[in-house]
């Protein structure tokens, strides 16, 4: 017995509505379901180098995000790249990864499922975030491109800024953080609901 | 209503707007702009509180966050105890009551919303009076990053309370101007109501907004009524300004006794006359101005009685134009009255002697005993203090790298030095953050005569008590007199802190801003020691008191602590799973049909375990990939036995221990492939696990070449446990030889399961022939939905915590943390098995040689059986030898870490912790509980199928 | 609260961060070689000074690195960070502590 | 009754006023038989002991700041016994048995108000730890029981037994024996009573090295001089560490900063204490009424007195969790102390290798509690040179040998 057409489920597929009728200042999509490889790699090594040419990419350094092309690079550590895809088999990424990295010393991780991602935009998205984020989110320090690693409301994200003028950020969450994360957007926005937005 | 002393022409209040209230049951009213005191007093009250330990009337001394006395009770329209009136902005339909000693919390809960906010400048500046202003305006147009913090609803701190001019118009217009710009700067930010209170490490100051209080019942639901500003500064200049200080005198606390500066804003700022008939007592320049002012708006001024043998020419001047008698080397000795002040008593005042004393009737008489800088936040920040005997009070030695004080905060008090202060304070903080702003043009104060000195002056001496000082307060709030004080030297103690915990002063809401100073100035007369030897009492943050409710913002109710959920949490919400909290998981407890009882439930979902088919969540469950060439020596190292020689495919179970050779967690080992394993730890364990490995991995071993990487969200793990369970694998993996060969306990397959890639392992929890299936997450409601249905037939039944918990224990399977304490070894455990004896070395096997570990009567992990089949032993119940309960202290053998009533055995069994337990198995030892004891039999920890005859089925 | 200086993050709160006592404490080359007062200095003591103090921090919440840092327990100030591969390899790795927090963490 | 006898005091009494008389501040004299490092609870409640029980009086405390200005006056003043381990609960239980007449004896109005402790249960876990220590302490003899929730919303009305709550109430350990007591008056008694014996309590002076020579201590030097002892008794607390490195003895200490706070003063709402290890709070409400909460250690070591500002913010998240009537409660003064703190969680109390030299030190945040207790114990160790019963399981090999009283695992609680 099959399940033919087997459904997927994204940690907030609950939350469409919800976020949906956040305020205009704050617009809050899940990106669900993709292709997420945790790299790990020194950087500069003849491994690096051959991942780089097998995405056609250069991997990020510390604090920032390759964000051009199909596969993003998302810098998580020294030696360390979340790789984000569009949903699709993670397996053929995995293999072409491994194929390029051959014998040389660098893994690959399937962690599609580990996280899912928000993309966030808004004029008040800054605002927003800097109720429960530390990091000074101002242009001039943190500016398009960056990635960081950091602590939003107690929950552990991934932060990518996308874009200045319309405040737009990646948010990437543990799928099991992901719907105290959601009522926590959804309840700092109650201040912007009355036309404020 | 009207308000009785109301000054014509004077106030930034909105006279247009009525504002009703009401205190200690009698209506008032007010305008926007007041204050709760100002208000109060514009309608000539003045007896705000009785004292919290003489019970005497009180009434304003202050008119800002100084204030000991005006203590208030906010009724409506939310409860809120103990505010200075002179800080509660006025609001329609306020109520609230004098407060002596204890304040009233509500035992409703609080409706309001509090939040956070963080913030980042590279200038802070607190208080916006002349020196904030100045030093905001010269680094806003440097182009840096400010933020600009200050107390009240407007700027221009104690201009609002002065009638000086600025550039020969009111100074308000200049703070107008200032703000005007300041609004047009983009990097400049302006919190008003904001209050900073506390300043920590690495410019962290914490400061207090409160945006919806001034509206009372009107605050909009959805707004925070206070927020909790979080800023990081590279610099920071507290422009905050001083507090004046009174003087000691014999019934100095009378209602109408106020310090003279305060006098000066309620005129100013609030178009208040604090009273008709004024006798003003000063020892510094300062008072004049308000003299001046007030008489000027009516008030007759009866006397200046000015402690110093020298009045400045000016003053006299000032004062002969209008009549007003000035009495040099004078001082106010007492004063009468009942519920309010009638009468000062004045006397000259020379070597140390009192003259002829005469009464001067007055409803004010005002009080300025010289100024104290503001410096409670500087002090937090690290920055020490000098005294400066000219003005008889604590100032900032010199500045901090990063942190700077300015105008009279520094003890500068003219509104030029001020001004000019402040703009130098903020070219010194630009300077260091490597910048440099424009000059900006200050703007011309009116001509100052020179200042002349103060008389330092801490008390009068008591024409009554002579040097007791017994009816003169220090402490107003806390109702301390000189005469504590000097009881307090006279009892040995010699440190001001010591005084303040004798006396209590310094101990209020204040923290002693009208009386620390005091005190150390008597105390170091009393023991003829330098003040500046002495010190000053600690000010300790917050700078404000604070509602915890703001401290706590929005981490409340559900967003106190994250709550972490599975991907298939909704279905078992859906059908009725109660919850257990592991760490922040909720995790299914059981599943409860209706009426079942807890244990009606666990006992439906054994019996489906042992006898048929049964299924969890096991998705919480840690789970670290370990990659690498290196992986199975990292894996060798921190594990108990050897995980190298595990071959591809196949999977065994293994102990970590910390260095000290206790159990620190356990799980599965599964190799991946010839350089993958992925690991599983316990759902509590998982961060502590990963942190560990990576700790020895990068401080220890980082030769080898492994990597880690945490994937335990992005696989559901489902146990599909029980005697059919390959029959309902075999239903929904029908690519999967499931059989026994093909597929033998402690191996894993990759297998499509109802159509989704997984991995089966065959691991078992329980005992009985088990698989585990994982799954990614987003697949694993369609994973767990087609085995529940394929199971249908076999009656599968979700089990949850609980059942897990019973099914394990009655194979002896430990839990880390419920089976161990930190105390307890794999040995102890017994589990021998799993510790290597062919590995030289791994963490925690020093440890087991010590002697304490070698002893034969450390604690060991036994089965019990109580007596009474039915009776079930607390978990937590100690164990004892004797069937008597001897007199305490009775020595105990150990303790029962696992209880259950055991569908399978039918009866009740226990897991303990016992010294000598395995050499005990077959004794009877006794269990005390409720004052008798009950017998239980100590057996072989493995109760169910010792001869693991279930485990393929 | 403190910032501190993830030598690859840079500047974050101090909750990012654990803390790890003190650094350049070796695992023994042989524990077997240790009686057991050396071992039990190895597992339970270290210096606790009230001053500079060359410490180990993590950056949990970030890039999940170990680096060392020279930081002062009286001031807290910290006086250096340094990412513990580039500045001291293999021989001055440091220990975890036996005893770890409680805590409710993420993995 | 005893005018001064507020066992049964509710939260809003008016203090009670200190003697007239305290001690007086004696030069340090060359020498004397026993020198205590540390003019804290403990190294007070020892020189008293060893003038009271051994008649030893020709002895200094040499304080380097003011006396009991450290963790003494830092506390939150909980005072309980319900530890786990037989070793603790045996010097804890001798502890709560001095303060039960400890007013009488120091003739000294210390507050000791026995108005009981809960340690709530949060999660099935804690449950199984807090029954298991409550049964361990029944044989113990000490007065523990096991509260079910309901019986928690008795004894405290105000705290939120409600199950649908993030971290519910399951349950709370409770002793009524226990309480709080002033601490102040606490250290002030034994001083007075320390001085009236002719101990000389020299202040501001702060020993800066340790003499010993052939192995035995012969004195201390001081910011005021050298003084010679006979014996040498450590009561550092956080600076146990610093003094021990004078001989060169390193000790398995950590030093933490550890905060406190206290709100305004307020009508009685809270009549027991609570402490909730899994929330991170512990609160009572003082005798005047303020209420009185500690939080968890900060985790870096740190001698500044002072401690970062999310634990405050936590502990008030927790607080209001708890307590939810405490929203509009203000905070009115934080401040920190020095903890030293051992891998076990439990004291170091005993001899050292150096001869003549005493240690007591590692009571993390437990200190308070065993003033009396301690103060008993360590005088006979000082006076007799061996350890007493109470403190002997307490020594420093414990840690060579791996008899460790390991307090943190089982249970679960601080403070």
């Amino acid at each position: 017995m099959t399940v033919e057409t087997p459904t997927r489920f994204s940690p907030l597929a609950a939350w469409q509505d919800p976020l949906a009728q956040l305020p205009t200042g704050v617009q809050v999509r899940e990106l669900p379901c993709l292709t997420q490889l945790t790299l790990r790699v020194e950087p500069g090594s003849t491994a690096a180098k051959a991942v780089e040419a097998a995405l056609d990419i250069t991997l990020p350094g510390p604090v920032s995000a390759e964000m051009s092309g199909d596969v993003k690079a998302l810098w998580m550590g020294p030696d360390e790249c979340l790789l984000v895809a569009p949903d699709g088999p993670a397996d053929d990424l995995i293999g072409r990864l491994r194929a390029a990295i051959g014998d040389e010393f660098a893994t690959v991780t399937d962690v599609s499922a580990q996280r899912t991602t928000l993309a966030l935009s808004g004029h008040l998205v800054r605002t927003v975030l800097a109720q429960g984020c530390a990091v000074d989110l101002d242009p001039r320090v943190t500016p398009v491109g960056s990635c960081l690693n950091t602590l939003l409301a107690q929950a552990p994200v991934t932060l990518v800024v996308r874009g200045e003028a319309a405040s737009s950020v990646w948010l990437l969450v543990r799928s099991s953080f992901a719907s105290y994360l959601a009522t926590w957007l959804v309840d700092a926005c109650t201040e912007y609901r009355d036309g404020d937005g | 209503m009207t308000n009785p002393f109301r000054a014509r022409g004077h106030g930034h209040i909105d006279r247009d707007t009525t504002l009703t209230f009401t205190f200690d049951g009698r209506p008032y009213a007010g305008h926007p702009g007041d204050t709760l005191a100002s208000a109060l007093l514009a309608n000539g009250v003045h007896h705000v509180a009785g004292s919290s330990k003489y019970a005497r009337p009180r009434g304003v001394l202050a008119a800002g966050v100084e204030e000991p006395n005006a203590l208030v009770q906010i009724e409506a329209p939310f409860p809120e105890p103990m505010l200075t009136a002179t800080t509660v902005e006025l609001y329609d339909g306020l109520v609230a009551r004098g407060l002596s000693g204890q304040g009233r919390l509500s035992g409703e809960p609080d409706p309001a919303r509090y939040d956070t906010m963080h913030a980042h400048c590279d200038l802070l500046v607190v208080g916006a009076g002349p020196a904030g202003l100045a030093a905001t305006l010269a680094a806003a147009r440097s182009g840096v990053r400010v933020i600009l913090v200050h107390e009240l609803p407007q700027p221009g701190g104690s201009l609002l309370g002065s009638q000086e001019l600025l550039d020969g118009r009111p100074a308000t217009e200049w703070v107008g101007a200032v703000v005007a710009e300041l609004d047009t700067c983009p990097d400049v930010r302006v919190l008003r109501r904001t209050t900073a209170f506390g300043h920590y490490d690495d410019g962290l100051v914490l400061a207090l907004e409160k945006r919806t209080d001034h509206l009372g019942a009107a605050a909009p639901a959805h707004v925070s009524r206070q927020r909790v500003w979080r800023i990081r500064a590279k610099q920071v200049v507290y422009a905050t300004g001083a507090y004046e200080r009174p003087v000691a005198f014999d019934d100095n606390d009378r209602p109408g006794i106020m310090l003279a500066g305060a006098a000066r804003t309620y005129l100013n700022r609030f178009g208040v006359l604090p009273g008709r008939q004024a006798v003003v007592f000063t020892t510094n320049d300062s008072a004049y101005p308000a003299v001046l002012e007030l008489a000027d708006a009516g008030v007759r001024v009866a006397a200046v009685i000015d402690a110093r043998d020298d009045v400045p020419a000016h003053w006299r001047t000032a004062c002969d134009e209008r009549g007003i008698d000035i009495r040099a080397g004078h001082v106010v000795t007492g004063t009468s009255g009942v519920e309010h002040v009638s009468r000062a008593h004045v006397a000259p005042f020379g070597q140390g002697r009192l003259g002829d004393r005469q009464g001067i009737d007055c409803d004010l008489l005002l009080v300025s005993g010289g100024w104290n800088p503001a410096v409670a936040l500087f002090s937090q920040a690290r920055g020490s203090l000098r005294y400066d005997a000219a003005i008889g009070a604590f100032v900032p030695a010199q500045d901090l790298d990063a942190v700077r004080t300015a105008g009279s905060a520094t003890g500068t008090f003219t509104l030029a030095g001020c001004l000019a202060d402040g703009a130098d304070a903020a070219r010194r903080a630009l300077s260091a953050l490597g910048t440099t702003g424009p000059t900006i043009a200050l703007p011309a104060t009116s001509p100052q005569p020179d200042a002349a000195p103060t008389r330092v002056l801490w008390r009068v001496p008591s024409p009554r008590d002579g040097q007791d000082g017994a009816h003169q307060f220090v402490d107003l709030q806390r109702d301390a007199l000189v005469s504590d004080v000097l009881r307090a030297t006279g009892a040995g103690l010699r440190s001001v802190e010591h005084v303040k915990r004798y006396t209590t002063i310094g101990t209020a809401h204040d923290q002693g801003r009208t009386s620390g100073v005091m005190t150390s100035g008597i105390v170091a007369e009393a023991l003829g020691v330098d003040v500046a030897d002495l010190g000053t009492m600690r000010l300790r943050p917050p700078a404000v008191p604070v509602a915890f409710a703001a401290f706590a913002g929005r981490n409340r109710g559900e967003l106190f602590d994250p709550v972490r959920v599975t991907a298939l949490h909704p279905w078992h919400v859906e059908h009725g799973a109660l919850f257990e909290n592991v760490g922040q998981w909720k995790r299914p407890w059981y599943y409860p049909k209706a009426d079942e009882t807890m244990e009606e439930a666990v006992l439906r979902e054994c019996r489906a375990a042992r006898t048929g088919v049964a299924m969890m969540d096991g998705s919480t469950l840690g789970k670290i990939d370990v990659q690498g060439p290196d992986a199975g020596v990292l894996l060798d190292r921190l594990y108990t036995n050897m995980m190298s020689t595990l071959k591809v495919g196949r999977i065994r179970y293994g102990v970590m221990c910390g260095v000290d050779g206790m159990a620190l967690d356990d799980g599965t080992v599964i190799r991946v492939a010839e350089q993958e394993f992925l690991l599983t730890t316990t759902t509590g364990n998982a961060a502590k696990v990963l942190e560990w490995m990576e700790e020895w991995l990068q401080t220890e071993w980082p030769d080898l070449r492994v990597h880690l990487t945490s994937v335990t969200e992005h696989w559901v793990t489902i146990p599909l446990v029980g005697p059919r369970s390959r029959d309902v694998l075999a239903l929904v993996a029908p690519g999967l030889d499931v059989d026994n060969d093909a597929f033998p306990f402690m191996s894993w397959r990759a297998a499509d399961v109802a159509g989704i890639p997984a991995r089966v392992c065959r691991i078992s929890f329980s005992g009985e022939l088990a698989y585990e299936i994982n799954v990614p997450a987003w697949h694993g409601i369609t994973v767990w939905k087609a085995l529940f249905e394929a199971g249908s037939p076999f009656g599968i039944t979700p089990y949850g915590t609980e059942t897990m918990h019973v099914l394990r224990a009655e194979k002896a399977y430990p839990i880390i943390g419920q089976d161990t304490d930190g105390t307890i070894t794999p040995q102890d455990l017994g589990m021998s098995w799993v510790v290597s004896k062919k590995k030289p070395d791994f963490i925690g096997k020093r440890s087991f040689s010590r002697r304490e570990n070698r002893r034969d009567d450390r604690k060991q992990l036994v089965g019990l059986l109580p007596a009474d089949e039915q009776l079930l032993l607390p978990e937590g119940a100690q164990i004892i030898a004797t069937s008597d309960i001897p007199a305490p202290p009775v020595p105990m053998l150990g303790h029962v870490t696992s209880s259950y009533r055991s569908d399978a055995l039918r009866r009740t069994f226990a897991l303990a912790l016992v010294r000598s337990g395995t050499q005990r198995i077959g004794d009877t030892l006794y269990v005390p509980l409720d004052g008798r004891t009950i017998p239980v039999t100590v057996t072989d920890p493995v109760l169910f199928d010792k001869e693991g005859t279930r485990r393929d089925g | 609260m403190q910032l501190i200086t993830c030598p690859w993050c840079g500047q974050r709160e101090e909750i990012e961060f654990h803390y790890g006592g003190q650094a350049h404490i070796a695992y023994p080359e042989d524990p077997y070689a240790l009686d057991d007062e050396q071992w039990a200095q190895y597992v339970f003591f270290r210096d606790n000074p009230k001053g500079p103090f060359a410490e180990r921090w993590v950056h949990a919440a970030g890039c999940r690195r170990w680096f060392n840092a020279l930081r002062d327990t009286v001031t807290h100030e910290f006086l250096a960070v340094h990412d513990i591969r580039a500045q001291h390899p293999l021989t001055t790795g440091t220990a975890p502590a036996a005893h770890q927090r409680k805590g409710q963490e993420v993995s | 009754m005893h005018p001064y006898d507020n066992a049964q005091a509710t939260p809003g009494d008016v203090l009670p006023d200190h003697p007239d008389f305290l001690w007086r501040n004696p030069d340090p004299k060359p020498s004397y038989d026993v020198v205590i490092v540390g003019g804290g609870g403990h190294g007070l409640a020892t020189a008293y002991y060893l003038a009271k029980n051994h008649g030893i009086t020709d002895i200094a405390v040499l304080e380097k700041g003011w006396l009991a200005g450290g963790n003494m006056a830092r506390n939150t003043t909980i005072i309980r016994s319900n530890y786990l381990w037989d070793e603790s609960s045996g010097i804890y239980e001798h502890s709560l048995k001095l303060w039960e007449t400890l007013e009488e004896d120091l003739d000294y109005p210390i507050l000791f108000s026995q108005r009981g402790v809960l340690n709530l249960a949060h999660s099935l876990q804690d449950v199984r730890d807090s029954k298991r220590r409550v049964y361990a302490n029944q044989l113990n003899g000490i007065d523990a029981e096991w509260l079910e929730p309901e019986e928690v919303a008795e004894v405290c009305p105000i705290v939120n037994t409600s199950p649908d709550v993030r971290h519910p109430v399951l349950g709370a350990t409770y002793q009524p024996r226990a309480g709080i007591a002033k601490h102040d008056y606490v250290a002030w008694g034994f001083a007075r009573r320390a001085d009236a014996y002719g101990i000389d309590l020299i202040q501001d002076c702060e020993v800066i090295g340790i003499d010993v020579q052939d192995g035995r201590v012969t004195g201390v030097c001081t910011t005021r001089g050298r003084i010679a002892a006979g014996k040498v008794a450590l009561a550092g607390a956080g600076h146990s560490s610093v003094l021990a490195a004078m001989v060169g003895l390193r000790l398995p200490l950590q030093s933490h900063p550890l905060q406190a706070l206290v709100s305004e003063l307020l009508e009685p709402v809270h009549p027991t204490v609570v402490m909730s290890n899994a929330v991170h709070v512990y609160v009572s409400q003082a005798h005047k009424g303020e209420l009185v909460m500690g939080a968890g250690i900060d985790s870096y070591n740190g001698y500044g007195q002072r401690g970062s500002f999310h634990i405050l913010e936590r502990q008030m998240a927790a607080a209001l969790e708890l307590f939810p009537v405490f929203a509009r409660a203000h905070m009115l003064r934080t401040w920190a102390g020095i903890v030293d703190v051992t891998p076990d969680a439990s004291p170091i109390v005993g001899l050292t290798p150096v001869e003549n030299l005493y240690l007591n030190c590692g009571w993390g945040t437990g200190g308070f509690k065993a003033t009396p207790g301690v103060g008993w114990a360590y005088a006979h160790t000082v006076a007799t040179g061996e350890p007493h019963p109470y403190n002997a399981p307490f020594s420093l090999d414990r840690f060579t040998t791996g008899a460790l009283v390991d307090e943190h695992g089982a249970a679960a609680v601080a403070h």
